[in-house]
């Protein structure tokens, strides 16, 4: 039988596979075992109790969903009394994602969630509804520095980063957070996106601005991960359409240690844990011991010369 | 497991038969066989499956997150939300009353006997009965009386006594009426075709039903307008109600706040998640839609 | 019987439905009637012949395709003697696309496709697989700009300038075309994307990355079309996962003026006519008399505001 | 047009019994209609489809490219080309031979008589015969069988004499051999489980033809190593042949240059379309995959 575990700096994680931020809660504790998930990723926490967007805030696409929520909660005292002992009754470590409008405020969150029961800080700095004088500070390297600067200074916790795929160049954003002292870098949140109804020539969610969700965005997620895991020492973990253990291998050849996942558990409640399962059984069909095997395993070096190279030699 | 490489979103949803590694779970995702998919009118399909028992613990006002299989060759990419119902223990049996609107509504009307639907709950809270509640008033229009129509079943079984008013647009309610009148309901339909359904002919009937000692709760769903009068007489009698609400959901555990609506609570507007709240709420608090 | 027909500055297209660079050629007019077609695009042409890239150089992904091809071509005398006479024997006007490793260079090109029976020039400086030294220039403002003047001082034909959905910030990339004398924006051209096989853990593509192809991404190039229709002038064609008609109503009421088509093409080689078909029956079912009303017509002033916002006076 | 804004990938495809509005057009979309899907044996399937009469117009060597069903719920994204196996002029069918493989082809084992099936064609360029020809000697192996099965019925127009010599693993070549032999051509089964198959036996039996002047030209699809063997042979003997080819394809149309392979002409080496140029080339200058 296969070891399933993975280690993201100080943590170790009991498999690769986590729920996604934003598309979890404890609640989830009906359909599954939770104990069962290599971490337990809690909804983005602000500071202020938040309502969120306007409705509707999903709307169904071609090929997947786009999404506006706006980070609707109860505040960070309602969530660290109430919220974390709820997921402190599960065995796999805590982390909690958070989010805000400042640098110093996003440093003063993670020193106050620094508490026994959390066990990792990600900072949310790439909501892609947001601007980046609203937090979306992953759109550019010197705010992404600043910020992850900042909270380092605040917390001995893991910190986290997740980063956005609307950056054109993610690899210096990635080296920045780096350098700053993130423990780990989480690729990568939602595409900025936009729907019109034509029926009546309005926006479809009420935001009018959403992210979009959906397996088809997998393989840019993916050339990311492969991109920044050459540039960077850090672990990464994979996030975007993953839908079955294939996939988490996938991210995991191209450097990944860890996945999260949101689409495929809304599509199947049980995923998550069907996931795990049909990765162990795939390690096992082809005698993998150790699933850190995979990491970064992509056959990428001396391409098979095909047909075409040799013809290149004749023009 | 085998793994099959090409097999898309792999489920460990349970089927007819199967163990139930999860019994104490209170919500499952299961493979139901169609048994019937058939018109009950122009509008309304009513699709039969055979499921699983687990999810037979599904009760009135309870909903289930629906895998609707393609209309069309493309993937429906969400679940959609449908209350339950009915619910037939006897033969295993779980029962959707749906509107052909969109793609997934569309795409459930393809489903034919012995095909397989995959579908995850019970999910939410439904309807409660207070032990006082003697008789009770359901108000429904449209495919709102799907929602409402498992109240019947709830209600007999706690000998409570139900008036139901169906409203429509024309007399394509027959089925629901069938339903409430076959577990011992009273049956009042209201029509806009001969204009009987008109708020101030509704608000007759629930008027004359409260004189009569009636309706000691109240129930609705399916229209901001019924609900508005129930409200309103609801506050001016002081007799307590419940609402089921709609709205557009993802996840359906409570998880991503996409499902929420407006309540008022002490003079406050906040909101509440139709998934986990819900979808039955205290009709005094709905803000409506 | 609604006006189909639309204006891209000086040039008039009798509907607003053309192919995307590289997903068409003459040799199409085996199955449909291109001069039905709003313009012909030719696949875009290098000064040398070149064999392209390795193969394989399409793989399937969860919900489209992955492609590098490598701009495999005759070079430009070839072009302009053999393939621009094919092009001329039909009606609508023929787009040129040009890409080029050096700004001197696609300035040159520029300067000598302008014959008679070149009817735009459109500047791929997009190509995903190329890097920014080799002439992806629209991933950054400074090198768009520099590119397109150079261009425009070289021809006086009518200039498009295709910009690439992998730029972080397309809004200044736009207006950096614009500035440089750009009469159209052509956005966007593929999403850079990575496969790995798990069976034998290699890149699919003999090329490694490839551009993405999804009508999963409409989303995202219509908020990129919006984001970029309020900041220019000049009109746009939208090109990202257009299948039906409603998705040219949806590009146009985010302020295209035209749209190109790719994929939807290769599913359905009858496509584009069914779509131009389509289009104008759904604008007669709507009374629409021109085509053109359609332009930016998206209703994104006063949001409908829902009961959320009613709501959020009460926090 | 009604137009459904709910509809996928509108599309203009002739079925049978449309009238055409591009009869001149050398390649349609057609809808034909299945008429049967059976398994030849435990790895291949042949779909019989009844076409647009325009769809008749394809000869051997020739593809189409098919639109196919999904096998799993997720759409299939991309088109398949596969090689006409027969046209059945005076029923208006057309019959294509596979194996499946991968999505594409597990859905095309899903079609049952009377579903729809989207194909484009007749693409490329099929096999040619000289004149001067008498005698010609096909070799093929795997699904390869496929692409030159219909040459047997352009030499039976042309009064050539064929001999195929056809390889498999096993004696599963069955259904090819009755076709060829169906339509007057010699046939000769080389396989794997008798070792009969080895390319000194083939070359041998190659020899023996050209020997008996039975091989005025040469053609072969699906081995590489038998590719290799033939052009060997035709080289010696001053044989001409020709030999079809595969590759992953997107439009098959010319336009996207996916599917390109190398050729090898006058000492310079060059890429040529299978879909356009192809899928038929001659086969000495092919360098092979
Ligand atoms: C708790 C609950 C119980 C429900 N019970 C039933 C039922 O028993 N029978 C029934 O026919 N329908 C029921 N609905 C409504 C049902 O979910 C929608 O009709 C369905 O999702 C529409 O899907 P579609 O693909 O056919 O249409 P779409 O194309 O997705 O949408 C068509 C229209 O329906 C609206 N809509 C989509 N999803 C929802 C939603 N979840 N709630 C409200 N409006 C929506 C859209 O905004 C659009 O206007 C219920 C909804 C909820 C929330
Ligand atoms: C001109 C031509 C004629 C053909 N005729 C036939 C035929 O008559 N019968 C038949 O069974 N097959 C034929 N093929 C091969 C057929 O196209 C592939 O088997 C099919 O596309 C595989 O699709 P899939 O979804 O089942 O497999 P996929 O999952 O797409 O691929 C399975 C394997 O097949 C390879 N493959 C995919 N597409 C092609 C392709 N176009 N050419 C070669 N290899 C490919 C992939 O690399 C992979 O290794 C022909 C191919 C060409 C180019
Ligand atoms: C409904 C919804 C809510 C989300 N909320 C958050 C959030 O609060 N914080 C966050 O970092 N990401 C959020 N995301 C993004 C997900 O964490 C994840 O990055 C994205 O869904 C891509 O993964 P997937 O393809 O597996 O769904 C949300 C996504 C969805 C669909
Ligand atoms: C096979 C293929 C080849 C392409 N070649 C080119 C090209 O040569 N030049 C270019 O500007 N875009 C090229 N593109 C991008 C298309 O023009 C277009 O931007 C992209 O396919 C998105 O549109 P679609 O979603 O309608 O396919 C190519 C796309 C494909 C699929
Ligand atoms: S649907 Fe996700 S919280 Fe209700
Ligand atoms: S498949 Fe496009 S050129 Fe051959």
């Amino acid at each position: 039988m296969v070891d399933l575990s993975v280690q993201i700096g100080a943590i170790t994680l009991q498999n690769p596979v986590q729920p996604a931020s934003g598309a979890f809660s404890w609640e989830y504790n009906d359909v599954i075992d939770l104990n069962r998930l290599g971490a337990l990723v809690a909804k983005t926490i602000c500071r202020e109790p938040r309502l969120g967007n306007p409705t509707p805030r999903m709307a169904e696409t071609e090929a997947g969903i786009i999404q506006s929520i706006g980070l609707p909660g109860k505040g960070i005292d309602y969530f660290i009394a109430h919220i974390v002992p709820e997921y402190a009754k599960f065995t796999p470590p805590l982390v909690v994602s958070v989010s805000s409008e400042s640098i110093e405020d996003f440093a003063a969150l993670a020193e106050e969630l620094s508490v026994p029961d959390v066990d990792v800080i990600e900072a949310n700095i790439s909501c892609p509804t947001r601007n980046a004088s609203g937090g979306n500070f992953a759109m550019h390297e010197t705010y992404t520095r600043d910020c992850i600067t900042a909270m380092r200074a605040k917390t001995k916790k893991p910190l986290w980063v997740k980063l956005s795929p609307n950056a054109g160049d993610i690899v210096s954003i990635a080296r920045a957070a780096e350098d700053a002292g993130a423990d780990a870098l989480v690729i990568a949140n939602t595409f900025l996106s936009l729907k019109i109804r034509t029926d009546n020539f309005r926006p479809a969610l009420g935001n009018k601005f959403g992210g979009l969700v959906s397996p088809a965005l997998k393989p840019i997620v993916l050339r990311m991960v492969y991109q920044v895991a050459k540039q960077v020492k850090i672990p990464i973990i994979g996030i975007g359409g993953v839908t079955k253990a294939e996939d988490v291998v996938e991210y995991m050849l191209a450097g990944a240690s860890a996945v999260g996942i949101g689409y495929a558990g809304f599509r199947n409640p049980t995923a998550l844990i069907t996931i795990i399962d049909d990765l162990a059984a795939w390690c096992d069909a082809r005698g993998i011991k150790k699933v850190t095997e995979l990491i970064g395993a992509v056959r990428d070096q001396d391409m098979e010369t095909d047909t075409l190279v040799a013809a290149s030699a004749g023009v | 497991m085998a793994v099959d490489p090409n097999t898309n979103y792999t489920n460990a949803a349970l089927r007819v038969g199967d163990v139930d590694p999860y019994p104490q779970r209170l919500v499952g995702e299961f493979i139901g066989t169609v048994v019937a998919n058939t018109a009950v009118n122009d509008e309304y399909k009513l699709v039969v499956l055979k499921v699983h028992p687990h999810a037979l613990t599904a009760y009135a006002g309870q909903m289930f997150h629906l895998l609707c299989p393609s209309p069309d060759g493309a993937e429906v990419w969400m679940r959609r939300p449908m209350s339950v119902y009915r619910v037939d223990k006897a033969n295993g049996r779980i029962e959707f009353l749906y509107k052909t609107e969109g793609r997934g509504t569309r795409g459930m009307a393809t489903l034919k006997p012995g095909d397989d639907f995959n579908i995850a709950g019970p999910l939410g809270h439904g309807f409660t009965l207070e032990p006082s509640w003697r008789n009770i008033v359901v108000l429904g229009r449209g495919v709102g009386l799907a929602t409402l129509a498992p109240l019947s079943q709830l209600a007999a079984e706690h000998k409570v006594g139900v008036t139901a008013i169906l409203s429509a647009r024309n007399p394509g309610v027959v089925m629901s009426r069938d339903l409430f009148e076959g577990l011992g309901a009273k049956t009042v339909t209201v029509l806009d075709s001969d204009g009987s359904s008109a708020v101030e002919n509704v608000e007759k009937i629930l008027e004359g039903l409260i004189a009569e000692n009636k309706a000691d709760a109240f129930f609705t769903c399916g229209s901001n307008r019924l609900l508005k009068l129930m409200q309103r007489l609801g506050k001016k009698h002081d007799i307590p109600g419940q609402v089921a609400m709609e709205q557009i959901m993802v996840c359906g555990f409570g998880a991503c706040y996409v499902c929420v609506r407006t309540f008022e609570v002490d003079g406050k507007r906040i909101l509440r998640r139709v998934c986990r709240e819900g979808p039955v709420f205290n009709m005094q608090e709905a803000v409506g839609w």
